[in-house]
């Protein structure tokens, strides 16, 4: 049997904020033409600046759609124990049933996800236990075991989510996602805002979690050192499309998109002194983004094509597959890197 | 009460054929259980049946014709007896009364209270007793004989019940408390034929019961009262004492607004007011009027006061005031009760021929077809409710007003040096004549003062109405006013003796402008005519006949001076229900006795109620 | 040297006295304290440290937000703590923070150049409109922007990298001498990271501003700083020149700071392990216990064994 | 300005409804300006007749027109309800910026003030300028008098907001841009309490004029001042509700609601112009 | 010591401070009246019978010297704080030498009980429905209501009782639309009893539930849909929590505390009384005793009323205080 069975399949996606307030009609184009497979056990890390629409995607994927977004077009498809089910479409009923028991979401700002007025162990009731279906003894013991994995002690049970910190907090919210073992994991953001010890800590938890047990993990951060550290593959998101996907190491050293390659490059090191670049310019407005490649305005090495047409994901050798018209050429980094240098160098 | 009683209360204990329902107009005792009502201010409710039913005193003298004439000796055998000066007088009591505890009813009983009194101020009635008693004894046990300090021909009137008076105290109780203004005598022990059987602890109603020895009471001479229960329910809103009425749980109500009477009677056919008809109300032996301050400069000149009477629509007056169910009055005397036999019919053609010296021409001011005007201004809405008979409508609408003759009050003022500019009349020192009406907060007379001073300034004249609950505690006692709507004349009603309030009248009493008023003659005027009327008054007897001239000759002078610029009577909008309970007193046929409940003569009525056996 | 540091702390202290519900603890935010910056170098002066070790309250002590509760903060020789009215008015001109989150920092409902014509106003006692966007201009020049794409626009109508750039430029209005930032860029993503940090080397090149940087990302501050400290539960645990202390930490907290650094030499490996902090002694005893003693390079380590070798990290990072 | 207005107008349906009832309640009490009626004159025409196409609402009991009676009733009550909710939003706002924004010696004062006036009883004390004054109780003092009591509740929410934007960044930005305490109270904060400055508006005038339907009833106001409380007043010393003078009552009562509805909505409507996010959100950029 | 313990003194020494404020305030608002208690005595005596001049005069003194009003008021005020310490309000002057705290004793059982469950029935009420609303926003009938709730509002009160009594007391007599029990039963624990006062309840109560439940309903709802969009709810309706878990301990809990302080501080001012709904329903109560007392310048009363609404008011704010921090877990006592 494949080890590559693929347990999510996005397909066409596109998913706009549709608004209509004072007569006037406003669309933002928060996820557009997004197709992407997730195999089992692997971790595939979403990456891309603010505002780009990795939220946006992430929502949908976790089958959170609440008005004004809206799925227009693509499907979403699990296929859970071999079944497939697609949330774009399935009854709420049947989404229900597979939430929290095959798929998990740890929401972007899981500094604010936990109830400040419920002990974390009701709260822990409130979400597991129905799923679990054990004894209260055995759903108590279960879950303090796998605090316990999560290096929690078994007195924040009793604890309220303020008088834990924040690298706490941001465990309890792991746990209570994959507490029920399930086999699929969406992670936006989970570690961001957490100093640089308990942000390793806690991924090298997600990590072992995810591996023990065999889930997958889509996981969400503009941090590339997040990636590079976590991620199995990587798709590069900006403003709303992605851009680049490739196993992790191919985005770290053989990226063919200049938003990627200018933002692999753009990442200081410790040790390396020389001077960095950063990208000038304003992300575009999801509202209304450029005609043609969305990156052309900012692109160093945009051409006349770039303003026009839109470029398609075409595969690559390695899993790797790039939207950019001139991914074939081979342009230096310098060039990249240093034509549109910003006004402050 | 025992236990077992109170654990299990008879829910039909008050079988509606046994029991009266009476409105009491005071709002809920604010003490309930103070039954003490000899002490001034502890609030003790009265109202609640405790004067009416329970308490009792020497004479009566009811406010309108009486079962048989309107002075009734109660707990005295027969009238007041005075030595030839007025210092001594001796009352003989009826015998076999007993008090409801089974004592037997003397004249220690009335030693007892009158002293008591005397020793103890703060009392109701200490001021009075210790001003004018000398000595107090009991000749025997059925003779009380006073001994006074200075001559009074009217110190019977403490004992006489008008609206209430000097209760009897029982000696027996009373000689053993120890402090006699800190008991709440309760239960209270009376002379009247029912005692207390149970009360609100919240003080909205009382039931009372009758004794079973009604027969050894002073009433009893009038027949045995009717209701085994009376029950006095406080219902401060007017319209849920409608809706009681309508809904059977009121047979009589103290007041209703003009328009509620009218719905009242148009929704419940078996209710209905002293009238018949139109206008229904009872009419009050008080005198609402315009009160000018004699004080204030600007009314010192009785040509000024004339014309401001001139200038007033009485039709509108009525109109506005009671929707034309008033009762209006000419002179300084109530048209209620039998004043209208003693004083309007006799004083008729006298006012018709008055004459009034405008300085410009002679004028008779008199109309004595207003009354009729207004009948006819009512018949339209109310039809054949009005009265068509000229004298029925000279008694429910009054003998006459003085016309309204703009001319005339033209002349009066200027003559008196006033000048007209524009529409606005100024006065001799060149000022604009203008001024403050204080009247009313509520009610008719605040409707009936909003209308006079929208008829001045009609005229040119600058008045406002002022509305002022103080009205009675401060404004008029301290002259702090105008001119005011309100009344200075109260009188017995059912006896043409005017001391009732006359004798605060005399000029010794005006106070000092700034100073404290006391009672009655808001108007602070001071006239030797006037002072010579009430010394002769202070002189003679009350039964006697020259009384009636004296106030024949008080309301001339008033006429010619108008002081004040007497109204109507204060009507009282009192319904009663004939669902449960006949015989009530009516204005047309048997006139026996107020029917305005809070009154003490009101327990008079319940001699003559018997039931419909619903 | 006759003129006094820009800046000298000395050993300062501040103590929290956290109300629980039913008790009462004592908070040591910031321990003993101590270093001076220079009034003739400018330099970009970098505190780092684990959260909650007292960054922040370090910088709001700087900034005269709070009172030492022991020791003293001078700036020129004078004490901040003791400034009041027109004298603290002319230490908030020479002494001014840049905030974390450049969204935060703007009130959501009102238009960014006010704030930038205040401080015109407040700090160069401009009057007419002429004197006062002149120099809004010429400071949004500095960080590349301009007063005309920023007046009259609400901070959502800027990108975050743009608002954090109106911050910056919103300081340079008086012409400060120090610039204090807060996690400048903990919030701002990674394409917009590096134009703030180079932004601030600029000031400090060109303009001669301090700027006291304080982060938690190493490789920023690795790459921008010329000195740092590395705090840890509110006391100095290694002091001196930047990239030494940070190419060879020899306090064990430093250490595993640096050890918890992500790398990208392994990208897709997928072999994060765990920080090991439960290896290092990180208790508050274990840090009173050592004193802060000098070193070789000018830095200063608090150490409670003798000094350790520089333990071998692997691989240039 | 004026384009706002208009897209407003044009674009949100509870702000056109709003604007439309409360324009109308104010235009009908404008008109009282030029009333060919004396409002305290009684007995100027045939007393209750129901409404008609003579009298469009009837007449009362009074004989009074009850149409431009009401005018003025409206446009006396419209002034003393927003007399007391303008007064006591100043002071609530004044108060529950200070407190929350300086804190300190100024918060427990201001609030310790602030419990006594919550404390206090308002009836007796209203009462009691009520006899004193007495008919030199004009709407507008006792609007002042009111005002003192409507506040302190308010003030406490308002407290509570800025206590949380104290410790925002953009205060602390604000305060090294060198704006002054009342300038960041007042510029800084102040918008972010206005959506409860105008919740609180609105209940604080349903409170006021509420209160003075109270004490109006129970004979407490200066009942010569035409207002919804003394109509209410003399309607009840008429005893029109079980005589069948109905239009008495309802009309003004059914004007009451609706001016409510139509502040409501444009305070809803308003709440949302006041936040650019939300506008932001709306349209989305 | 504990920084609670601390706290709470701290709280309890304003809360002592506010009282005595509050108490003084209350005797000069009482005793600047210029309703004269004895002028109300001496009409009510000699108004109705033939009193002579000099009696009067003789009367009023004597009640002035018994009441204690011929000394200057700051001599009146201190007396009263002596006595207040010991928990004497004096004698009523329009009960003369009735307690005054006696009379309020009576009518306070009544009011208290009323108002005390109404107040909690459409507190209830008004925050369950409010809460639901919030939360399910596309309700049509939850919309209706609201929709009813904010035109119900602005109805004086005043109209809504009497309407009551109209409709039930009138058109459809089914009620009892007067008195706090009816005469035949006999106050005592029996079932008559309680059933009575619970018949003769229902109307006054349901007039202030209709009243007050809009503003319960308006403000819950502006709470809760403010809370729906909290992460945590998202959060907990993602992971399938069930609806009502969700309303109840995570909607509602949370907008739990500001609605229970404002429970608190509407309880604290049930001490004045409904004076509206006492002269409409006939109902014993305060506000009756203090509308008397206040006509009647029984400063005693109106005192002693005013007394008992200052200290129930501040206890109820040091209440909330001091319970503040046990109803929300973030709450920090500084
Ligand atoms: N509820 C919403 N209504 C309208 N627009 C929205 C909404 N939520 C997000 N957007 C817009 O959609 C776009 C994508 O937002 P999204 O949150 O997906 O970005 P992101 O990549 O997750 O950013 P970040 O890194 O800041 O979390 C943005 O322009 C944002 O303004
Ligand atoms: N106002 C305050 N009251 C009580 N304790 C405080 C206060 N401010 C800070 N603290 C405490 O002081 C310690 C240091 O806090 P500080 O904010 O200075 O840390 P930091 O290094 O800036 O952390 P972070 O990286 O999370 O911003 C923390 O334990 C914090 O809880
Ligand atoms: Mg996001
Ligand atoms: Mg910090």
């Amino acid at each position: 049997m494949s080890v590559t069975t693929d347990i999510l399949t996005v397909d066409r996606l596109r998913a706009y904020y549709q608004m209509n307030y004072f007569g006037i009609e406003r669309e933002v184009r928060a996820v557009e033409d997004v197709t992407m497979r997730v195999k089992a056990n692997e971790v595939y890390g979403i990456a891309g600046e603010s505002s780009s629409g990795k939220t946006s995607l992430i929502k949908v994927l976790a089958a959170a759609i609440r008005p004004p977004l809206r799925v227009l077009e693509g499907s979403v498809t699990y296929r859970f124990n071999g079944n497939p089910l697609d949330i774009t479409r399935a009854a709420e009923e049947e989404i229900e049933a597979v939430r929290w028991r095959h798929l998990s979401y740890i929401m972007q700002g899981s500094m604010s996800v936990l109830n400040p007025v419920r002990r974390i162990g009701r709260i822990f009731e409130d979400f597991a236990f129905r799923p679990m279906g054990l004894k209260r003894d055995a759903f108590r013991a279960a879950v303090e075991a796998h605090l316990a994995r999560l290096h929690l002690e078994p007195g924040v049970m009793n604890s309220y989510p303020h008088e834990l910190s924040g690298g706490m907090r941001q465990r309890v919210t792991i746990a209570l996602a994959t507490v029920c073992r399930p086999e699929f994991i969406i992670a936006d953001e989970p570690t961001t805002a957490l100093d640089v010890v308990v942000q390793k800590d806690v991924l090298a938890m997600i990590r072992e979690v995810q591996q023990a047990l065999g889930s997958s993990v889509v996981f969400v951060t503009h941090d590339m050192a997040v990636h590079a550290s976590i991620a199995d593959r990587l798709a590069i998101v900006y403003a709303g499309r992605i851009v680049e996907e490739a196993p992790t190491r191919t985005i770290f050293t053989a990226a063919r998109h200049p938003y990627t390659r200018h933002l692999v490059a753009s990442l200081p090191r410790i040790g390396d002194t020389s001077p960095k670049p950063s990208l000038e310019g304003r992300p575009p407005s999801l509202a209304e983004p450029p005609p043609g490649c969305r990156f052309h305005p900012r692109c160093p090495i945009a051409i006349e094509r770039c303003r026009k047409e839109v470029p398609i994901l075409e595969e690559w050798p390695g899993e790797h597959r790039v939207a950019c018209f001139r991914a074939h050429e081979a342009i230096p980094a310098g060039e990249i890197l240093h034509l549109k240098r910003g006004s402050l160098q | 009460r025992g236990q077992e009683e109170a654990a299990a209360p008879p829910l039909n204990e008050f079988p509606r054929e046994e029991t009266l329902i009476i409105n009491n107009p005071e709002p809920p005792a604010i003490n309930p259980g103070m039954f003490n009502m000899w002490v001034a201010g502890n609030g003790a409710a009265w109202s609640n049946g405790l004067h009416q039913l329970v308490l009792d005193t020497l004479w009566f003298i009811d406010p309108d014709a009486g079962l048989d004439g309107a002075l009734y000796n109660q707990l005295a055998k027969e009238r007041w007896q005075y030595n030839e000066d007025f210092t001594e007088m001796t009352v003989r009591l009826r015998e076999g009364i007993l008090w409801s505890d089974g004592e037997e009813f003397t004249a220690d009983d009335v030693v007892f209270t009158v002293e008591t009194q005397m020793k103890t101020p703060g009392m109701v009635w200490s001021a009075p007793f210790s001003q004018y008693v000398e000595s107090v004894k009991a000749v025997d046990d059925h003779t009380v004989h006073f001994t006074l300090k200075q001559p009074n021909s009217r110190f019977h009137s403490i004992f006489s019940v008008r609206w209430n008076g000097a209760w009897i105290m029982p000696e027996h109780i009373f000689s053993k408390v120890e402090d006699v203004t800190a008991y709440d005598f309760n239960p209270p022990v009376g002379l009247g034929p029912y005692t207390l059987h149970s009360y609100d602890p919240n003080g909205y109603w009382y039931i009372w019961q009758k004794r079973e020895d009604w027969d050894k009471t002073a009433l009893a001479e009038w027949g045995e009262p009717g209701p085994k229960y009376v029950i006095y329910r406080s219902i401060p809103s007017t319209d849920t004492r409608l809706i009681e009425m309508v809904n059977g749980n009121l047979d009589m109500i103290h007041d209703l607004t003009p328009e509620g009477m009218f719905s009242l009677v148009k929704q419940s056919p078996t209710s209905r007011g002293w009238f018949p008809g139109f206008p229904f109300a009872h009419p009050d032996p008080t005198l609402p009027m315009v009160i000018f301050n004699h004080q204030n400069e600007k009314f010192q000149d009785k040509r000024v006061r004339w014309a401001l009477a001139l200038m007033l629509d009485a039709r509108a007056i009525s109109m506005a005031s009671y929707r034309g169910a008033a009762t209006l009055s000419a002179i300084a005397v109530p048209p209620t009760g039998t004043h209208p036999k003693d004083y309007h019919a006799p004083l008729q053609d006298w006012l018709v021929n008055y004459e009034l010296d405008t300085g410009k021409q002679k004028i008779k001011p008199y109309d004595p077809t207003i009354g009729l005007q207004i009948a006819d201004m009512v018949r339209p809405q109310f039809g054949d409710q009005v009265p068509t008979d000229e004298e029925a409508i000279r008694t429910a609408f009054g003998y006459g007003w003085w016309k309204q003759d703009i001319q005339a009050a033209t002349e009066l003022l200027e003559s008196a040096g006033f000048t007209k500019q524009g529409n606005q009349w100024m006065m001799p020192n060149g000022e604009p004549f203008a001024f403050k009406l204080t009247t009313f907060s509520e009610g008719v007379i605040n409707r009936m003062g909003t209308m006079i001073a929208q008829q001045w300034s009609q005229q040119g004249i600058q008045v406002t109405a002022e509305a002022d609950p103080e009205i009675y505690r401060s404004t008029l006692p301290l002259g702090t006013y105008e001119a005011a709507t309100a009344w200075s004349v109260e009188t017995w009603g059912g006896d043409p003796d005017l001391s009732f309030f006359l004798d605060s009248w005399h000029s010794q009493y005006v106070a000092e402008p700034g100073k404290r008023q006391p009672h009655r003659n808001w108007q602070r005027w001071k006239n030797p005519n006037l002072d010579k009327i009430i010394e002769e008054v202070r002189k003679t007897e009350f039964t006697d006949p020259r009384n009636l001239e004296l106030g024949h000759e008080f309301v001339k002078l008033m006429v010619d001076e108008m002081p004040v610029i007497p109204v109507m009577s204060f009507n009282v909008f009192s319904a009663y229900d004939t669902r449960y309970w006949t015989g009530f007193p009516t204005a047309e046929e048997r006139p026996y006795a107020n029917i305005v409940t809070n009154w003490a003569n009101s327990k008079y009525i319940l001699t003559q109620l018997k039931p419909t056996k619903q | 040297m006759t003129r006094p540091p820009l800046l000298d702390l000395r050993d300062v202290t501040k103590t929290f006295s956290m109300g629980g519900m039913l008790s009462r603890r004592h908070v040591g935010a910031v321990n003993g304290v101590s270093f001076a910056l220079s009034a003739e170098k400018p330099e970009i002066f970098t505190i780092i440290g684990e959260s909650g070790s007292g960054k922040t309250t370090l910088a709001r002590m700087i900034l005269g937000n709070e009172v030492p509760t022991s020791g003293e903060v001078l700036f020129e020789g004078e004490n901040i703590a003791e400034r009041r009215g027109a004298a603290r008015l002319a230490f908030m001109a020479r002494v001014q923070p840049i905030f974390q989150n450049p969204f935060e920092a703007f009130n959501p409902l009102k238009r960014v150049d006010r704030y930038l014509a205040s401080t015109a106003r407040r700090f160069l006692g401009a009057r007419s409109r002429a004197e006062t966007e002149t120099p809004m201009d010429e400071a949004l020049r500095k960080v590349g922007l301009s007063l005309k794409e920023v007046s009259g626009r609400f901070p959502h109508e800027l990108s975050g990298g743009q608002l954090q750039r109106v911050a910056v430029a919103r300081a340079l209005i008086s012409k400060p001498r120090v610039i204090v930032a807060d996690e400048p860029v903990s919030m701002v993503d990674a394409s917009l990271r590096m134009a703030i940090v180079n932004l601030f080397r600029r000031l400090r090149d060109e303009l001669g501003v301090t700027i006291i940087y304080i982060t938690h990302d190493l490789a920023t501050a690795y790459y921008i700083s010329d000195r740092l400290i590395i705090m840890q539960k509110g006391y100095v645990v290694e002091m001196g020149p930047a990239r030494p202390i940070l190419d060879a930490p020899r306090h064990p907290y430093s250490q595993l700071l640096k050890r918890s650094v992500l790398s990208f030499d392994e990208s897709g490996a997928g072999q994060i392990k765990p920080s090991g902090r439960d290896e290092v002694d990180l208790t508050a005893e274990s840090l009173i216990a050592g004193r802060l003693e000098p070193a070789e390079d000018g830095r200063f380590v608090r150490l409670s064994k003798p000094i350790l070798e520089p333990r071998q990290t692997a691989g240039a990072l | 300005m004026f384009s706002v207005f208009r897209d407003l107008i044009r674009y949100n349906m509870e702000f056109a409804v709003g604007v439309v009832l409360v324009g109308a309640i104010v235009l009908f009490s404008l008109l009282s300006f030029i009333s060919p009626v004396d409002p305290t004159a009684i007995y100027t025409t045939i007393p209750d007749m129901p409404p008609s196409a003579e009298y469009w609402f009837g007449t009362n009991s009074r004989g009074q027109d009850l149409f431009w009676h009401l005018t003025f009733a409206f446009r006396n009550t419209l002034f003393f309800g927003l007399s007391v909710a303008l007064l006591s939003r100043v002071i609530s706002i004044a108060v529950g910026l200070a407190a929350g924004y300086l804190g300190g010696w100024t918060d427990r004062v201001l609030m310790f003030v602030n419990d006594i006036f919550v404390a206090l009883p308002t009836f007796p004390i209203l009462v009691l300028f009520y006899f004193v004054l007495r008919s030199d109780l004009d709407m507008f003092k006792l609007a002042l008098i009111m005002a003192c009591f409507g506040w302190p509740y308010d003030a406490r929410l308002i407290r509570s907001v800025a206590l949380g934007l104290k410790h925002r960044e953009f205060t602390r930005h604000a305060v090294f841009a060198g704006m002054s305490p009342v300038k960041i109270m007042f510029e800084e904060h102040l918008p972010y309490v206005m959506p409860i400055v105008f919740a609180t508006a609105m209940a604080n005038m349903i409170w006021s004029i509420g209160l003075e339907v109270t004490l109006a009833v129970l004979g407490f106001t200066n009942i010569n001042i035409p207002t919804v409380g003394t109509a209410l007043y003399w309607a009840n010393n008429h005893s029109a509700m079980v005589v069948g003078v109905w239009w008495w009552i309802v009309i003004p009562v059914v004007l009451i609601v609706l001016t409510f509805l139509g502040l409501f909505l444009l305070a809803v409507s308003m709440n949302e112009y006041i936040d650019p996010r939300s506008r932001l959100r709306r349209m989305g950029a | 010591m504990s920084t609670y313990l601390v706290f709470a003194l701290k709280r309890f020494l304003q809360f002592l401070a506010v009282v005595f404020t509050g108490v003084s305030a209350s005797f000069f608002i009482a005793h600047l009246s210029p309703i004269s208690p004895v002028e109300t005595i001496i009409g009510r005596v000699s108004g109705q019978s033939a009193f002579s001049p000099e009696a009067v005069e003789s009367l009023r003194q004597t009640l002035t010297e018994l009441f204690g009003l011929n000394v200057p008021l700051h001599e009146q005020y201190f007396n009263f704080l002596r006595r207040f310490l010991v928990g004497d309000l004096g004698p009523s002057l329009l009960a003369f030498p009735t307690p005054a705290m006696k009379l309020v004793g009576l009518a306070l059982p009544w009011t208290v009980g009323l108002l005390t469950l109404s107040t909690i029935l459409t507190w209830l009420v008004g925050n369950i429905l409010g809460g639901l609303a919030g939360y399910y926003q596309n309700s049509r009938l939850l919309k209706a209501f609201g929709i009813v709730a904010i035109g119900v509002q602005p109805i004086p009160y005043y109209i809504v009782a009497f309407l009551m009594v109209i409709i039930f007391g009138f058109l459809w007599p089914v009620l009892p639309v007067s008195g706090g029990f009816a005469m035949n039963v006999r106050p005592s624990w029996s079932p008559e009893f309680v059933g009575s006062i619970l018949l003769h309840g229902i109307l006054p109560a349901a007039s202030l539930v209709i009243v007050g439940l809009g503003t319960w309903f308006l403000g819950m709802r502006a709470l809760v849909s403010n809370i729906v969009t909290e992460d945590y709810v998202t959060y907990a309706e993602l992971a399938g929590v069930r609806r009502e878990r969700i309303v109840s301990s995570y909607v509602i809990r949370n907008a739990m505390v500001p609605q229970l302080t404002a429970l608190a501080m509407s309880l604290g001012g049930i001490f004045s009384g409904t004076i509206i709904t006492e002269q409409v329903f006939s109902y014993p109560g305060l506000g009756t005793l203090l509308v008397r007392a206040v006509n009647a310048g029984d400063s005693a009363v109106v005192l002693a009323v005013s007394c008992v609404a200052v200290i129930a008011v501040a206890t109820a704010i040091l209440l909330i205080d001091l319970i503040h921090p046990l109803l929300d877990p973030r709450i920090r006592v500084e």
